[in-house]
């Protein structure tokens, strides 16, 4: 380690916001990045699962399905 | 003049459009499917369907301006000529400009040729007035003018009645019979039956149900 | 009778866009008078200073003619992709290149050219040294067509779209940039006792490529808007 | 060779080998960037002439360099999309749209930080950064074309051709800007160049760089995945999925 103390690590000789904050900035965008898409995915399985529950509970009744 | 001497020789062989297999769906409901069918020179045949049976979307299809979201193939043997919903007439321009425009690409007429076409759909007098002061039915007129001069032997017509009176139904009618009689074909969308004594035969989208069609259908 | 030739077919269609303009001539002095009100807005906006408007006026003279040409793009096929003469010219057995290109051959005519012939008057206005106009002219000749060819694409992109105004801005000003970079450069370079032939030569090897490659651009996109 | 090529256009398929191929390629990507971020923030020397601030240095080019081919990427696969009128390239191409965006705004934030300290100012019309800005320009471009048309087929083409326009006009673009910026602005103020990069801090970088590139490809496929589940959810294989 080039640093010899977590402190001095953090400041790094007074660039320290800007270099820790530019890497948080860019973990922030790249994690939103990953994330989303996972999140997004969840949604839309749990609203095709819903139509799906929704088309069998028809189709139970009154095999109406075709009509949805 | 008329489209006789030119058409007949040029289609002698074959169809002059095929259709394998077309289907269609548009916001998740299907319009049609498995649509097979050939036009052949003297055929007539009339599209049928409810508004939104996807009439206009086959003669897209048919014309290739829908080129992609549809199932199936086309070929087209023969140059085509197709009139849709708008009448790609330039208010800025007079009738007898705007016919010169629309016939441009399919050859070089005299000017006494598109004043006798525009003459036969009824809009003698009318060759130089600026056409914002026409009404949409002679606009449509203007458009129709263009099948008087036509070499095309191929017509997709989406639904050339609308806006016509009467008397213009029944000459645009006796058109298309002498144009199929001399070698042509016609495809057509339209609500109202042709009284014409001549076969015509029907594509019913709604029931996928197909009249006169069968020398034609399925090769 | 035949099908008539290629350069008969672009010739019909290069007149017959060339009287519709004419025939609303308000549409034609439109950019011109936008060109004129924003140059009349810059010394509202930096002060009247003469120094610093000649300073600037290379760079405010482009721009203008950069968002003039912006201003007028989206019309190039709106008008007749409504009205059904666009599928009509599709459906045509004429070659689209072709078409294409007198469609914005017709359109940098009646914008591109006018404001080209007219900006000595704008320059003149702005301060700018009389011996760098020859070069502001012919720098916005080529840069112009550069422009129309571009905004071109855009506006065939677009064309299909009801909100379409705002968007091709977005689209295509990235695709402004060098020619604004490059025609500013050359007034400048003229500005400051240099020889712009060079910056001219790049212009023109710009709209060279253009030429051969926007018109495919737009066919492509002209096929999309139609199919939409 | 063809049966690979039919297979790529078959949405399950698809599904299924993005899938698996996440499961590994995720984690891995995760432990790369953590190691080269550490491996950069504290393992390595400081700058001799820029001190610290420079560490930024291996997120700003990693992000910029593959934020460009990124473009590269969306356009290979508009062309693909464009002549063999391939659904699953259609659906590539849209899904890279937004990670090269995210990307190129790291670039471009970075970039910014960086100035502070370097220069004083948080932005400098430098040649690299205005050029990061218009590829911003252009990305957003494609992915306002794509929402404004409601045909999400027609949607695909229109932005196929953009991005092959965008294709040929970036070079002119760089170039231009780089032309641009060597006219008006003297050269005192350099980024240290590629070239004269010592080996310690080299490693670090070359590691962030294909870290980077294996983030995209991760965020591409999760993407692409949920694009495929939207498009095929009529389908009977998504209802089964969703089902189980």
């Amino acid at each position: 380690m080039y640093f010899d103390s977590l402190h001095a690590a953090l400041a790094m000789e007074g660039h320290g916001p800007f270099v820790w904050g530019a890497y948080a900035i860019t973990a922030l965008v790249l994690l939103t990045l990953l994330v989303s898409p996972v999140l997004r995915a969840r949604r839309l399985r749990r609203e095709l699962a819903g139509d799906i529950r929704r088309r069998e509970a028809a189709a139970g009744e009154g095999g109406y399905a075709s009509r949805t | 003049m008329s489209v006789a001497g030119h058409s007949g020789a040029a289609v002698a062989a074959g169809s002059l459009l095929q259709a394998r297999g077309l289907g269609l769906e548009r916001g998740g409901r299907e319009l049609f499917c498995d649509l097979s069918f050939a036009v052949r020179p003297g055929h007539l045949l009339q599209v049928e369907g409810a508004n939104g049976a996807g009439k206009t979307s086959l003669l897209r299809i048919l014309a290739g301006l829908s080129r992609y979201g549809f199932s199936g193939q086309v070929e087209r043997a023969a140059p085509l000529l197709y009139l849709g919903h708008h009448s790609a007439v330039k208010a800025m321009l007079s009738p007898r400009e705007n016919l010169a425009w629309h016939i441009a690409g399919e050859g070089s007429y005299r000017a006494d040729e598109i004043d006798t076409a525009l003459a036969q759909v009824g809009l003698y007098g009318y060759e130089d007035v600026p056409s914002h002061t026409l009404s949409a039915g002679q606009h449509r007129r203007v458009n129709l003018a263009r099948l008087y001069l036509s070499r095309s032997p191929l017509w997709l017509l989406d639904e050339p009645f609308t806006a016509i009176d009467r008397d213009g139904v029944a000459a645009l009618e006796a058109l298309l019979v002498r144009h199929a009689q001399q070698g042509g074909a016609v495809v057509l969308t339209s609500h109202q039956r042709l009284s014409v004594s001549y076969p015509v035969a029907r594509l019913d989208l709604r029931a996928g149900l197909k009249e006169g069609l069968s020398e034609g259908a399925h090769t | 009778m035949s099908a008539p030739g290629l350069l008969a077919f672009c010739g019909r269609l290069l007149r017959r866009q060339l009287v519709l303009a004419l025939r609303r001539p308000v549409d034609i002095g439109n950019p011109l008078l936008f060109f004129a009100m924003v140059v009349a807005l810059f010394p509202l906006g930096l002060g009247p200073a003469p120094a610093a408007l000649a300073g600037f006026a290379p760079g405010i003279l482009w721009i203008i003619a950069l968002l003039a040409n912006l201003l007028t793009a989206d019309n190039l096929f709106r008008g007749d992709f409504e009205d059904g003469s666009l599928e009509q010219l599709l459906l045509s057995p004429q070659p689209l290149y072709l078409s294409v290109l007198a469609y914005v051959l017709a359109q940098w005519l009646v914008t591109g050219l006018l404001l080209a012939v007219l900006s000595p008057l704008f320059a003149l206005m702005l301060g700018l040294p009389g011996a760098a106009v020859p070069t502001l002219v012919a720098s916005l000749l080529l840069g112009t067509a550069v422009l129309s060819l571009v905004g071109g694409i855009g506006a065939a992109l677009t064309v299909g779209l009801k909100r379409g105004g705002m968007l091709i801005a977005l689209l295509i000003l990235p695709f402004y940039m060098p020619v604004l970079i490059f025609g500013s450069a050359a007034v400048q370079a003229v500005v400051g006792g240099m020889p712009a032939a060079s910056h001219l030569a790049i212009l023109g090897a710009m709209l060279c490529l253009s030429v051969a490659l926007a018109p495919l651009a737009i066919s492509a996109a002209l096929r999309i808007s139609i199919d939409a | 060779m063809w049966s690979f090529f039919h297979k790529l256009g078959s949405p399950p398929w698809l599904y299924r080998i993005t899938g698996s191929i996440l499961r590994w390629l995720l984690p891995l990507t995760l432990i790369a960037l953590a190691v080269g971020a550490v491996w950069g923030l504290l393992f390595t020397a400081p700058d001799f002439r820029q001190g610290n601030s420079y560490r930024i240095i291996y997120i700003h080019v990693p992000s910029a360099v593959v934020a460009l081919a990124g473009y590269y990427v969306m356009a290979f696969a508009g062309a693909i999309s464009l002549i063999w009128k391939m659904k699953m390239a259609d659906v590539a191409m849209k899904s890279c749209a937004p990670v090269g965006a995210a990307l190129t705004f790291i670039a471009l934030v970075t970039g910014a930080i960086w100035g502070k300290p370097t220069w004083g100012t948080w932005w400098v019309w430098d040649a690299r950064i205005t050029s990061m800005l218009i590829l911003l320009f252009l990305y957003l471009g494609v992915i306002a074309l794509y929402e404004a048309f409601d045909n999400k087929e027609a949607a695909g083409k229109a932005c196929a051709v953009l991005t092959l326009v965008g294709t040929v006009n970036i070079p002119i673009i760089y170039k231009s800007v780089d032309w641009w910026y060597s006219l008006h602005q003297p050269a005192s103020i350099k980024f240290t160049g590629e070239s004269s990069i010592d080996p310690s801090m080299l490693y670090p970088l070359l590691l962030m760089i294909g870290s980077f590139y294996a983030l995209f490809t991760c965020a591409l496929l999760m993407n692409m995945r949920l694009e495929i589940l939207r498009r095929e959810s009529r389908t009977g294989w998504v209802r089964k999925l969703v089902g189980a």
